[in-house]
């Protein structure tokens, strides 16, 4: 029970060699048969988060959600699957077809690309790539690049609104998030998501690096499009944006796309910061690194939602203003004081070193928010200066 | 190189997989086209104009900032991991590094191209 | 094995494109954009020198990421400029910006 | 034939005709998305060159940014050209010439080097990443150009902003 998929890999590939299939043929046979697995327990994953997604958002609303289907309603995603399918594949006039058909796609395979670099265990993982934490970020651009694409493509004003938007978005949020992405290729020198995971089994780095996990949180909520950064949906300016001009299998693909790209982020801040696989008794068992890994992922995905169903959606020049004059600066001061203070403390025991990095992340919090403090008081000096109070108004 | 055929296989089925779903409803769905479905949307109204409303200038700015920032970061990535090897006056290159950087942006926000008029 | 050859013909090719679309567009986003190819030839040409000479010696991957930085610096005043331009002049025809031609 | 080479060849191929079509498309949002085809294929050819890191910066910069950067650009100045009137200079046909002259002198000077047909020189599992890493921050190999590097990226910056922000 060591490596069951390793195991399971070297009977197949026996049996193959036994059958007489060339070595390196069924080397890259078992390899595609693993990638086709991969990528059907993905979209099976997805489609139990149409089902989460509903039952919690009906929750916070005080409602029961689908629960007619099966139990709780749980087949109720399929019967959405069966009505997707089934429903006539439309494009608009004026549209340019190509371009229009190949968005979706692209916006569904940029989220599936980032699973071949996810670690579920030590023993199951895709490809442990040395350079996976921009290669994340590289899939991340296909994703923008769909969306403009179909904004573009869709022929429709509210569409094009809606991509600029979001493009705005999604290309703000991703200085944050990359500056922020240096800081575990700082801590492990690797930008191998398996090092990094493997690098925390003694301490979660968010004990060494909170600001940074949040800065990343804050940051992976906006690169997803969801509230309060929703604004490229806007139902009620530019109905539902960049995808608005999609219908049937090709705006399902668009929401699963959504939806997973939402789970995986909680997974990679599960594993950038929170230990990823590691959990008690995995050194004993490592295939119970997959159950810590799904339960961290989804406590990520379920804070995603918590925020995406509580904060109002906020206006763009407030969403830019945010990234570029608190976000990007904060995320460089964590980073070089991350860099400076790795460096000094490098050369002491681990309890130091926590504690030490740990208080160091305490000091810049609250110098920031002591900063932020005097902004506002000096911004509420400027406002009640100017303009006249309510009760100068009522004399 | 194994890792990034692998990475190349899982690329082709990521792609395949969306294309055959969408193949799928092509080849079982209905199939009735009329001029009004195929309308543009806008409210049930009638479209006014083509769909190539004004780019506002501002979607631009950010866009330039966001390239150079872009590559700057992407630049600080061997920097970071080669930062455990090396000394302390690393750490102090890369810093001049992002200062450097921070320059820019420093410039932007005085210059009020931040704003979004 | 893929002899260097490969990669230089390729290089070449490329180039060569990219200097046919900086002569032929009218349009000054369009020569940009071939720009960008020329200097994609040349990152092949910095990289493929790297792989088959000393692996061990940075200088081909360090100039092409340099490259990189060139390329970014490049789009962004150039496209700045061009559309500076089209707000004086309402117009991206690289030839009828000819206001400083005697 | 190699699954290596068949790889490159069909990279090679999109690269080629993704660029062809770039300088010949009206449209120039189409023409930026065959750019966006062509700068993956190089992307791909990094990888095939075993240099991962620039494959993924590719993706990133000239992907992530750069074709952005030209796609908001055409829509900014989109009403003028409208993909009406030719796209081509008059004398586009001696552009064709020379490229394909360019071409051809160029694989000729190159086929007269002995190196030509150089084999790759094959290496164990050498991490390039952190090598490229100290190469980039060690004074006596490339620290200046890095530096250099930052500053003219603040020079692009400041100047581009400067050149977008005057307004008429």
């Amino acid at each position: 029970m060591q490596d069951p998929v390793g195991n399971l890999y070297n009977w197949l590939m026996g049996l193959l060699v036994s059958w007489g299939v060339d070595q390196a043929v069924s080397n890259i046979l078992l390899t595609f048969v693993g990638i086709v697995v991969l990528i059907v327990l993905a979209m099976v994953l997805d489609v139990f988060l149409v089902w989460i997604e509903r039952k919690v958002v009906a929750r916070f609303q005080d409602r029961l959600g689908p629960n007619r289907i099966g139990p709780w309603g749980i087949f109720q995603p399929f019967a959405d699957i069966i009505k997707l399918l089934i429903k006539e594949d439309t494009t608009p006039n004026g549209a340019d077809v190509f371009v229009f058909n190949l968005a979706p796609i692209l916006s569904l395979a940029s989220v599936l690309l980032l699973w071949a670099v996810l670690p579920f265990a030590e023993v199951v993982f895709g490809v442990d790539l040395n350079v996976a934490l921009l290669y994340i970020v590289a899939a991340g651009t296909i994703g923008t690049l769909s969306i403009i694409m179909a904004g573009w493509s869709s022929n429709n004003k509210f569409a094009l609104v809606g991509a600029y938007r979001m493009v705005a978005n999604m290309i703000s949020y991703e200085i944050p998030m990359v500056v922020i992405l240096l800081i575990p290729a700082i801590l492990t020198s690797s930008m191998s998501m398996l090092t990094i995971s493997q690098a925390q089994n003694k301490y979660w780095f968010v004990l060494v690096v909170p600001l940074a996990a949040l800065v990343f949180l804050i940051s992976a909520i906006a690169e997803l499009g969801r509230s309060p950064f929703d604004l490229n949906e806007g139902e009620s300016e530019i109905v539902s944006g960049f995808h608005i001009e999609y219908s049937g299998m090709k705006f399902g693909l668009f929401y699963a796309g959504e939806l997973l790209h939402a789970f995986t982020f909680g997974a990679f801040i599960s594993i950038l910061f929170f230990g990823g696989y590691n959990g008690p008794g995995v050194a004993q068992m490592p295939i119970l690194g997959v159950f810590y890994f799904i339960i961290k992922a989804m406590i990520g995905y379920w804070i995603i939602m918590w925020v995406k169903y509580t904060v109002p959606r906020i206006r763009i020049d407030h969403m830019l203003y945010f990234n570029w004059k608190f976000l990007v600066p904060f995320s460089i001061a964590i980073l070089v004081m991350t860099a400076v203070m790795h460096k000094l403390l490098s050369g002491y025991d681990t309890p130091v070193y926590v504690a030490g990095m740990l208080v160091a992340n305490l000091i810049l919090g609250w110098i920031t928010v002591e900063i932020l403090r005097a902004q506002a008081r000096k911004k509420r000096q400027t406002d009640n200066s100017s303009a006249p109070s309510v009760v100068e108004l009522a004399h | 190189m194994q890792s990034w055929l692998y990475i190349l296989m899982f690329m082709m089925v990521a792609v395949i997989v969306p294309f055959a779903a969408i193949l799928i409803t092509r080849i079982i769905g209905p199939r009735k086209p009329n001029p009004i479905k195929q309308s543009t949307y806008e409210c049930g109204m009638e479209t006014v104009g083509d769909s190539w409303v004004q780019f506002k200038a501002q979607y631009y700015v950010f866009a330039l900032i966001f390239l150079v920032f872009d590559v700057e970061t992407v630049f600080l990535f061997p920097w970071a991991i080669s930062l455990n090897a090396l000394p302390m006056f690393a750490v102090v290159e890369g810093v001049i590094f992002i200062l450097i950087l921070v320059a820019g942006l420093v410039y932007t926000w005085r210059k009020g191209m931040l704003e979004w008029s | 094995m893929i002899p260097l050859s490969w990669f230089l013909i390729l290089s070449a090719a490329l180039f060569s494109i990219g200097l046919f679309g900086v002569l032929s567009r009218k349009n000054a986003v369009a020569i940009l954009l071939s720009v960008e190819l020329m200097l994609n030839a040349v990152n092949i040409n910095l990289v493929a020198f790297w792989r088959y000479g000393n692996i061990a010696y940075m200088a081909g991957q360090v100039f092409s990421i340099i490259v990189f930085a060139v390329a970014a610096a490049e789009v962004a005043v150039g496209l700045a400029l061009v559309i500076s331009v089209y707000r004086r002049f309402n117009t991206v025809v690289a030839d009828e910006i000819d206001l400083m031609k005697w | 034939m190699s699954a290596l080479q068949i790889i490159f060849l069909i990279a090679a191929a999109v690269i080629l005709v993704s660029a062809v079509m770039v300088t010949l498309t009206r449209n120039l949002v189409h023409a930026a998305l065959w750019l966006v085809a062509a700068l993956f294929g190089v992307a791909v050819i990094f990888a095939v060159l075993e240099a991962g890191f620039l494959a993924v910066v590719q993706v990133v910069v000239y992907i992530g940014a750069i074709a952005i950067m030209f796609i908001f650009a055409v829509m900014l100045t989109r009403r003028e050209m409208l993909d009406k009137g030719p796209q081509m200079n008059k004398r586009a046909w001696l552009a064709g010439i020379l490229g394909v002259l360019l071409f051809a002198s160029m694989v000729y000077m190159l086929s007269t080097w002995v190196g030509f047909n150089k084999l790759p020189t094959l290496m164990g599992e050498t991490d390039t990443l952190a090598l490229l890493g100290n190469s980039l921050l060690l004074q006596s190999a490339y620290l200046l150009p890095f530096e250099v590097a930052s500053v003219l990226l603040l020079a692009a910056l400041v100047g581009a902003v400067y050149v977008a922000s005057n307004r008429k």
